[in-house]
């Protein structure tokens, strides 16, 4: 979903007008569609994979849910859809953030330390019982990440320091505060309705991904309904003609990193529900520059202005795929990295209009 | 008069990356307190410029004795000869380093991460002459790549699984000793490689936890569908083994904290110390789990 | 030198308030330590502010030429240790000369970084991405290289890094007055060369830049080839330091290198700044952790936290003095 | 004085076609252009000028067409390149860095070095002569974002003076200039024609052109319409050339304003409205219906007025008082819920949102004033945005073309409908009619005054005397950031008001 959408009105009102005349042909447009190239990029890699990796496309009913390749590529890149998406906005407004990992952090250990959980055993059958109630422990969590939202948003909004240096406070801080309530422990949750969000299965599919499409839609619908996204945009473009069209900018401003800070929390949730457990000093590791290179892959400039929420759906995906593409063609750890990059680089180049240029002028 | 003013310990910690760490620090902290010695702690964040900026600070404040846990092998030369000329006694603890000169350092106290990996390798030798009819294909979850800890605790495996030739290791790939990392690389195993996979051996116990949530929600049973073999023996290791998901855990014991004080007192006292002390480590089967969870500190 | 001085003279009249709250909070925070702890004040401590900080210093140096160029480079801490690596595999294994090791490192450096440079100027691609990936491949290619740590026994480097230069009673390292030596140099190629001014034209408006007839694409991939030559000359110096190669060294040197440029007064828009401001901005987190290793009760997470603390009152009182001036 | 028509021309231009997507800017364009010579070239908002003007600069590439400088075919790759060949230019939004310093701007590129270091002092003192001779007396050394927009056009203006060139080309240099420094510029400029100089001009002035020009080129729909000798081209036919009908038969602009109008109950007073260093308490009543006049001399204090009014800069001292309530403005919105608009002069950074449609553009104040959650439907964007290109004429490919595309002229339409759009009971207009072409002007001041007398009031600044007095019904004439004088409309002339400007008859 692009804010700026050419909605079916538009297309309505020109057909209503028939001296213009439809020149491009469906084809033609679909390839300059904004979200054209992260897809070829994704389709590529998926195709790669198709040929390298035997039974990559496989999908298997276990369990009375759907088990394979792609499904562990939806669930593992939940997360990061979720980090993604509030990321879109920030950087919409000429932001960033790098504490998405350290709120990751906090608000996984707040859950955790909360549910906690304890398995007994009575008469054979395990009972759990949970310290907290879970959802008041989720709430608590999302809570914490909020705060650290309104944090950030202060920072930036109110103080005018600069995005990167504000969020830099508190991804130093934010996973030192996590690991002071846990001493340094990993918290593990023996609370078995907690894995639910985090590797349980709705309808054969992972749950976790009902939860990112509940968030994009979401904002799909907020972007689309009311004027946040031109708002956004605007700041994004152009903050001082924003502030003199009347638009509150500082606020917005705060509202953004309160709402990427809630998408990092309920990713925050996702991943230590994934692993029943939470470590207060891995979770969500570098997972901010993961978010921020999805942003950038999915066609959004990090210098602001116009974004595409989609896209970043697509570059969490194309990351992901990456990850398990290296994963399961057993390339040696050590090569990772390199094979990362490179990628990382192709992928950018190719979705640059100058690629584009050269390969028109080699083809004439 | 010597008695009059107590030790003070200068010590460089790599940082608290994991739950092993965690111990490791808190053991010197409470030996340190015990022992009435004043300990000057600085948390490197897992970065060796740091703990050389920490070293060299400790000298400045002029403290009895530095210990560290060197975050890397090399490259302490320099530092290392200007707390010799400031006469100040160095005691390695958990890493060993690689120096030019022996003398350097007064004495190392540690685990040897070489040793482990063998020990894993051992385990799995001996459960491979017991059962002469069953394969072991094993996946390797290694640690950080290019840490001590990750080179050593393959290095090791590898050397003594040599003796073994129904020892295969099909694929190897790094969990940067998290959990979620674990989990996540043994997923993509078990798609690429499925039933073929019969040994997990695991640079640490989280990733082994880690994989064998994986290993479960693939529909197979950890610790018998697939051994899982894994170092460093946690509290949550321990756990696994007693609902019988783990096989066996390595010990790596991070309870440094009362030998490096008594070290400590022996080379600020002119006492002799030897080069190399040993710290106590066991192997833990799943049969044992029961009889030793309640021992664990940690 | 000269121009340093002639420099700081400026300062004081010149709009460059930010950079001037930076070096009087830095010298609030050493009395404060001073203070606090004992010996704390002392030369040597002073002076390893600089030994110890002197890599940071190089490549902050750098990187305050990209941030004023408006663009970033998450490289260099990646390229710092792909440095090291180099240098150490080239002289234990390979055993070249020293003297040809080091040339051969520091052209490393530019090529790499000018390839980036490149890249994000044809290919008009986002800075931040480009040399994420960038980041990645030189770490990568470390541990291509091998991923165990090498250490260094030539002896031009083990002098290099033993050696300590009397001061006042105290001592400096070579590889500090290296540093030293590079930012004055730096500081005369930002303000008293045609580059230099280029670079401040094209963060502050690199469309208007191009429209002045200023060669935006050469500034530009210079910009990230210097950066690059900067990140490799710190990679000497902490191979100096270290006397090791190591695929893991540095990491997220990147961040302290950008969060020192930006605390030194550069604003990360770019266009606005002074290249002088990355030793304050050093210093200032040298400064913070030293204060941390003397106050030696912190456990590793309060050390984050105070980290963290610390980083925050700093960036509100400059602001908040920054907000008071006229 | 004029040109030969035997010499050979300096630069020859011709057959230039530029698209781009979904416009043609350009099809056959071209011009000549002869050594000692002022050429204007005109044109309506959108026909293609400052284009063409870009194309011989090396910013756009032509897909077809020739240019010759001095009987050689040359194509300018880049601006630089440009300069080298000989040509100097001046873009019609300034293309200046704001973090530099005045001085530099002025030579960047082209330091005055000294032992391979640029020397400071020398550039500095350089750059005060240089502007001294423009009559600008400011510090050089201060960064060029801390002077306002004219002093800034100053600046290109000098930087371009400063290349030795063949040919000086000069994109609406003085659409924020006042009368003094025209003509300031334009003795300049006559003193480059006598050394020899081709200097190309744009502008929408008439009297402008007819005071300095030798030639004229005339533009419209991307062609070259025709070359004229000024002498030969009465205003009449030049305006029916530009815009191509022979309808208009008003040679002179009229007053639009019937006599006698009443204005209406007040709706506005500035209680010694005050900021320390940029105005001096200030009492001023705007009323309903009125059209207030705002006249005063390039940092006379007028934008700021403007801007304290609207609550973009904060008033440290009095009051405004509206609808009997006395209040302060501390951000726009407080200013926009009151009924207020704001058209601001600097329409690059304080207006434009370059990135975003003429559609988003045109309906973002009345969305802020609606509120982040009432958005306004699609469907009733489009009405509006349709009825406002309509109604100003905005010359755009279609509502949803990212504004930045648009030519000058047409950005500045669009701002002003954003603020109409929100129906304001008072509207500041600060320099609404900048670079836009005389015919457009014309409808411009038309439609505001009609809006004026169904009972809009209007704060209008502009440096344009003449416009001021035609349309005022009231003028405050300010200086040294003062009121000081009132006049209501037939008590200044043309000659009386430049006195009265520059303090000669004011007390
Ligand atoms: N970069 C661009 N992309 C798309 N269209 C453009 C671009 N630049 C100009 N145009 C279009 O080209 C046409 C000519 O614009 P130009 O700026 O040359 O007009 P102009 O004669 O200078 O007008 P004005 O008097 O308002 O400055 C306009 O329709 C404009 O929308
Ligand atoms: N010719 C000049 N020389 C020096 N300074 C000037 C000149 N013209 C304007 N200024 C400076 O500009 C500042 C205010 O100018 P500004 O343009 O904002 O006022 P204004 O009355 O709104 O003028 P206008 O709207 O015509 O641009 C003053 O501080 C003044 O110092
Ligand atoms: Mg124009
Ligand atoms: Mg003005």
């Amino acid at each position: 979903m692009i804010v700026k959408e050419q909605p079916p009105v538009v297309a309505a009102t020109q057909a209503a007008r028939p001296a213009v005349p439809v020149k491009d042909s469906l084809l033609s447009r679909a390839l300059a569609h904004h979200l054209f190239r992260p897809l070829a990029a994704l389709a590529a890699l998926l195709l790669i994979d198709f040929l390298l990796i035997p039974g990559f496309f496989r999908l298997e009913i276990k369990d009375g849910h759907l088990y394979g390749s792609l499904v562990d590529i939806v669930n593992r890149a939940a997360p990061l859809m979720l980090a993604a998406i509030g990321m879109t906005l920030v950087i919409a407004t000429r932001g960033i953030d790098i504490s998405v990992g350290a709120v990751v952090a906090l608000s996984g250990t707040v859950a955790s330390m909360l549910i906690g959980g304890t398995m007994v055993i009575q008469d054979g059958v395990p009972v759990y019982v949970a310290e907290t109630p879970m959802l008041l422990a989720m709430a608590a969590a999302l809570g914490a990440a909020l705060l650290c939202g309104l944090w950030n948003g202060a920072l930036v909004a109110g103080l005018g320091l600069q995005p990167i240096v504000a969020t830099l406070i508190l991804m130093v801080a934010g996973r030192g505060l996590a690991q002071l309530l846990t001493d340094g422990q990993i918290v593990t949750v023996y609370y078995q309705p907690f894995f639910f969000l985090g590797s349980g299965y709705l309808f054969g599919l992972p749950f976790a991904l009902f939860v990112v499409v509940a968030v994009f839609g979401v904002t799909a619908l907020l972007l689309r309904h009311t004027a946040l996204g031109l708002f956004i945009q605007a700041v994004g473009i152009n903050p001082v003609a924003a502030r003199l069209a009347g638009i509150r900018t500082a606020a917005l401003i705060v509202f953004v990193y309160v709402f990427a800070a809630t998408c990092a929390g309920m990713a925050g949730l996702m991943i230590s529900s994934n692993v029943k457990s939470a470590d207060a000093n891995n979770a969500g590791l570098m997972l901010e520059l993961d978010a921020i290179l999805a942003v950038t892959l999915g066609g959004t400039s990090l210098a602001g202005g116009k974004f595409s929420l989609a896209g970043s759906i697509i570059g969490a995906l194309i990351i992901q795929t990456l990850t398990y593409t290296i994963y399961s063609l057993g390339v040696p750890p050590e090569v990772n990295m390199v094979v990362k990059s490179v990628v990382v680089f192709l992928v950018c180049v190719s979705q640059s209009d100058q690629f584009k240029g050269l390969w028109k002028r080699r083809a004439a | 008069a010597f008695a009059a003013k107590p030790l003070t310990i200068g010590f460089s910690q790599v940082g608290a990356e994991s739950e092993w760490r965690t111990a490791n620090t808190a053991s010197i902290k409470d030996a340190a307190k015990k022992a009435g010695v004043n300990l000057k702690f600085a948390d490197a964040q897992q970065r060796q410029e740091n703990q050389v900026k920490a070293i060299r600070s400790f000298i400045a404040q002029r403290v009895d004795v530095i210990a560290f846990s060197p975050v890397v092998e090399s490259g302490w030369d320099t530092v290392l000869r200007e707390a010799k000329r400031a006469n100040i006694p160095v005691i390695l603890t958990d890493r060993g380093v690689k120096v030019s000169d022996e003398s350097l350092y007064v004495t190392f106290l540690g685990s040897d991460f070489v040793e482990e990996g063998r020990r894993a390798a051992r385990w799995l030798v001996e459960h491979a002459k017991k059962n002469p009819n069953r394969a072991y294909n094993i996946v390797e979850l290694q640690g950080t790549v290019g840490s001590a800890p990750a080179i050593d605790r393959k290095a090791g495996f590898a050397e003594i699984m040599k003796t073994e030739p129904r020892l295969k290791i099909i694929r190897s790939q790094t969990g940067d000793f998290t959990r979620a990392k674990g989990k996540e690389v043994m997923e993509a195993f078990l798609k690429s490689e499925g039933k073929n996979i019969t040994v997990l051996y695991a640079h640490n116990d989280d990733m082994a936890i880690g994989a064998i949530q994986a290993i479960e929600e693939a529909g197979l049973k950890p610790g018998k569908d697939i051994l899982v073999v894994s170092i460093d023996g946690v509290r949550g290791a321990f756990e696994a083994m007693l609902q019988g998901k783990l096989n066996v855990t390595v010990e790596c014991n991070p309870l440094l904290g009362p030998q490096l004080m008594e070290a400590a007192k022996a080379v600020k006292a002119g006492k002799p110390v030897p080069k190399r002390i040993v710290v106590q480590e066991g192997v833990f089967p799943a049969e044992v789990a029961a009889k030793e969870f309640p021992n664990r500190k940690y | 030198m000269n121009a340093v001085v002639a420099h700081a003279r400026k300062l004081s009249s010149a709009p460059s308030f930010t950079s001037l709250v930076t070096v009087v909070l830095l010298a609030a925070m050493l009395l404060v330590g001073g203070a606090l702890y004992e010996g704390f004040l002392s030369l040597q401590v002073m002076l390893n502010l600089l030994i110890d900080n002197a890599f940071l210093l190089v490549i902050a140096i750098g990187m305050g030429f990209v941030i004023l160029s408006g663009g970033i480079d998450l490289s260099v801490g990646a390229v710092l240790a792909l440095s090291t690596m180099i240098a150490a595999w080239l002289l234990q294994v390979a055993h070249w000369p020293p003297l040809a090791v080091i040339a051969t490192v520091l052209a490393l450096g530019f090529l790499f970084g000018g390839g980036m440079g490149a890249v994000i100027h044809y290919f008009r691609l986002q800075p931040f991405i480009v040399t994420l990936a960038g980041m990645f491949l030189a770490r990568g290619l470390c541990y291509l290289i091998s991923i165990e740590s090498i250490t260094i026994e030539d002896p031009l480097f083990v002098a290099m890094s033993q050696t300590q230069i009397p001061f006042f009673g105290g001592f400096l390292s070579p590889g500090a007055l290296i540093a030293l030596a590079m930012l004055a140099c730096a500081v005369w190629l930002a303000h008293y060369s045609g580059f230099g001014r280029a670079v401040y034209a094209v963060g502050g408006n690199e469309q208007s830049a191009a429209m002045m007839g200023l060669s935006v694409g050469r500034t530009k991939i210079l910009v990230y080839a210097f950066s690059g030559f900067c990140a490799s000359l710190a990679g000497l110096l902490f191979a100096f330091y270290m006397l090791s190669g190591y695929g893991l060294h540095a990491q997220g040197t990147e961040l302290d290198a950008i969060a020192a440029v930006v605390i030194g007064g550069t604003l990360l828009t770019g266009g606005y700044g002074y290249i002088l401001g990355a030793l304050s901005g050093v210093l200032v987190l040298g400064t913070i952790q030293t204060l941390i290793a003397f106050d030696g009760t912190l456990s590793s997470w309060w050390t984050k936290i105070v980290i963290g603390g610390l980083l925050f009152v700093f960036c509100v009182v400059q602001r908040v003095m920054a907000f008071k001036s006229p | 004085m004029l040109a030969s028509t035997t010499a050979l021309p300096v630069l020859d231009v011709s057959g230039i076609h530029k698209q781009f997507p979904g416009v043609k800017a350009l099809s056959d364009a071209g011009l000549r252009l002869y050594p000692g010579e002022v050429h204007t070239l005109m044109g309506q908002n959108g026909a293609g000028k400052s284009t063409l003007i870009k194309v011989l600069t090396g910013v756009y590439q032509p897909e077809r067409g020739g240019i010759v400088l001095d009987g050689e075919h040359i194509k300018p790759r880049s601006t630089q390149h440009a300069q080298e060949l000989g040509i100097s230019t001046v873009y019609q939004e300034v293309n200046l860095c704001p973090n530099l310093s005045v001085a530099e701007n002025i030579f960047i590129g082209r330091y005055p070095k000294r032992f391979g270091m640029i020397d400071w002092r020398r550039m500095r003192r350089d750059a005060a002569e240089l502007l001294a001779r423009l009559q600008v007396n400011v510090d050089v050394s201060q960064p060029l974002a801390s002077y306002p927009l004219a002093i800034q056009q100053m600046v290109a203006i000098a930087r371009a003076l400063n290349i030795s060139a063949k040919v000086l080309i000069l994109d609406e240099p003085t659409s924020s200039l006042d009368e003094a420094e025209v003509q300031l510029l334009f003795s300049v400029l006559k003193n480059l024609r006598e050394q020899g100089m081709a200097i190309l001009f744009v502008t929408h002035f008439l009297e402008q052109t007819y005071a300095i020009s030798d030639r004229i080129t005339v533009m419209r729909n991307g062609e070259r319409e025709g070359e004229y000798l000024c002498s030969e081209l009465s205003r009449l036919a030049l305006v029916n050339k530009m815009i191509g009908v022979a309808a208009d038969t008003r040679e002179q602009p009229q007053t639009c304003i019937e006599e006698g109008h009443q204005a209406g109950p007040t709706l506005l007073q500035t209680k010694e409205l005050a900021r320390r260093g940029v105005l001096a308490p200030l009492d001023l009543t705007i009323r309903q219906g009125e059209l207030l006049g705002l006249a005063g001399l390039l940092g006379s204090g007028r934008t700021e007025t403007a801007r304290l009014l609207f609550g973009a800069d904060k008033a440290d001292d009095g009051a405004i008082e509206i609808g009997g309530r006395s209040t302060t403005f501390a951000t726009p919105r407080d200013a926009i819920a009151q009924g207020i608009g704001f058209c601001s002069e600097d329409r690059k950074h304080e207006g434009a949102i370059l990135d975003l449609s003429v559609r988003e553009n045109l309906i973002l104040a009345l969305q802020a004033r609606q509120g982040l959650l009432r958005a306004i439907p699609l469907r009733r964007q489009q009405e509006l945005a349709d009825y406002y290109v309509k109604q100003l004429g905005i010359k755009t490919a279609s509502i949803e073309t990212p504004i930045g595309t648009l030519s000058g002229g047409n950005q500045q339409k669009v701002l002003l409908a954003r603020w109409l759009a929100t129906e304001p009971k008072l509207m500041i207009l600060d320099e609404p009619t900048r670079g836009i072409d005389v015919r457009a002007k014309q409808e411009i001041m038309d439609y505001v005054t009609t809006l004026c007398r169904k009972g809009m009031a209007i704060l209008f600044i502009s440096s344009e005397l003449p416009e001021v007095l035609r349309v005022s019904d009231r003028i405050v004439v300010m200086r040294d950031r003062k009121a000081c004088g009132e006049y209501r409309r037939g008590e200044l002339d043309d000659s009386s008001v430049l006195h009265v400007i520059a303090g000669e008859g004011c007390q």
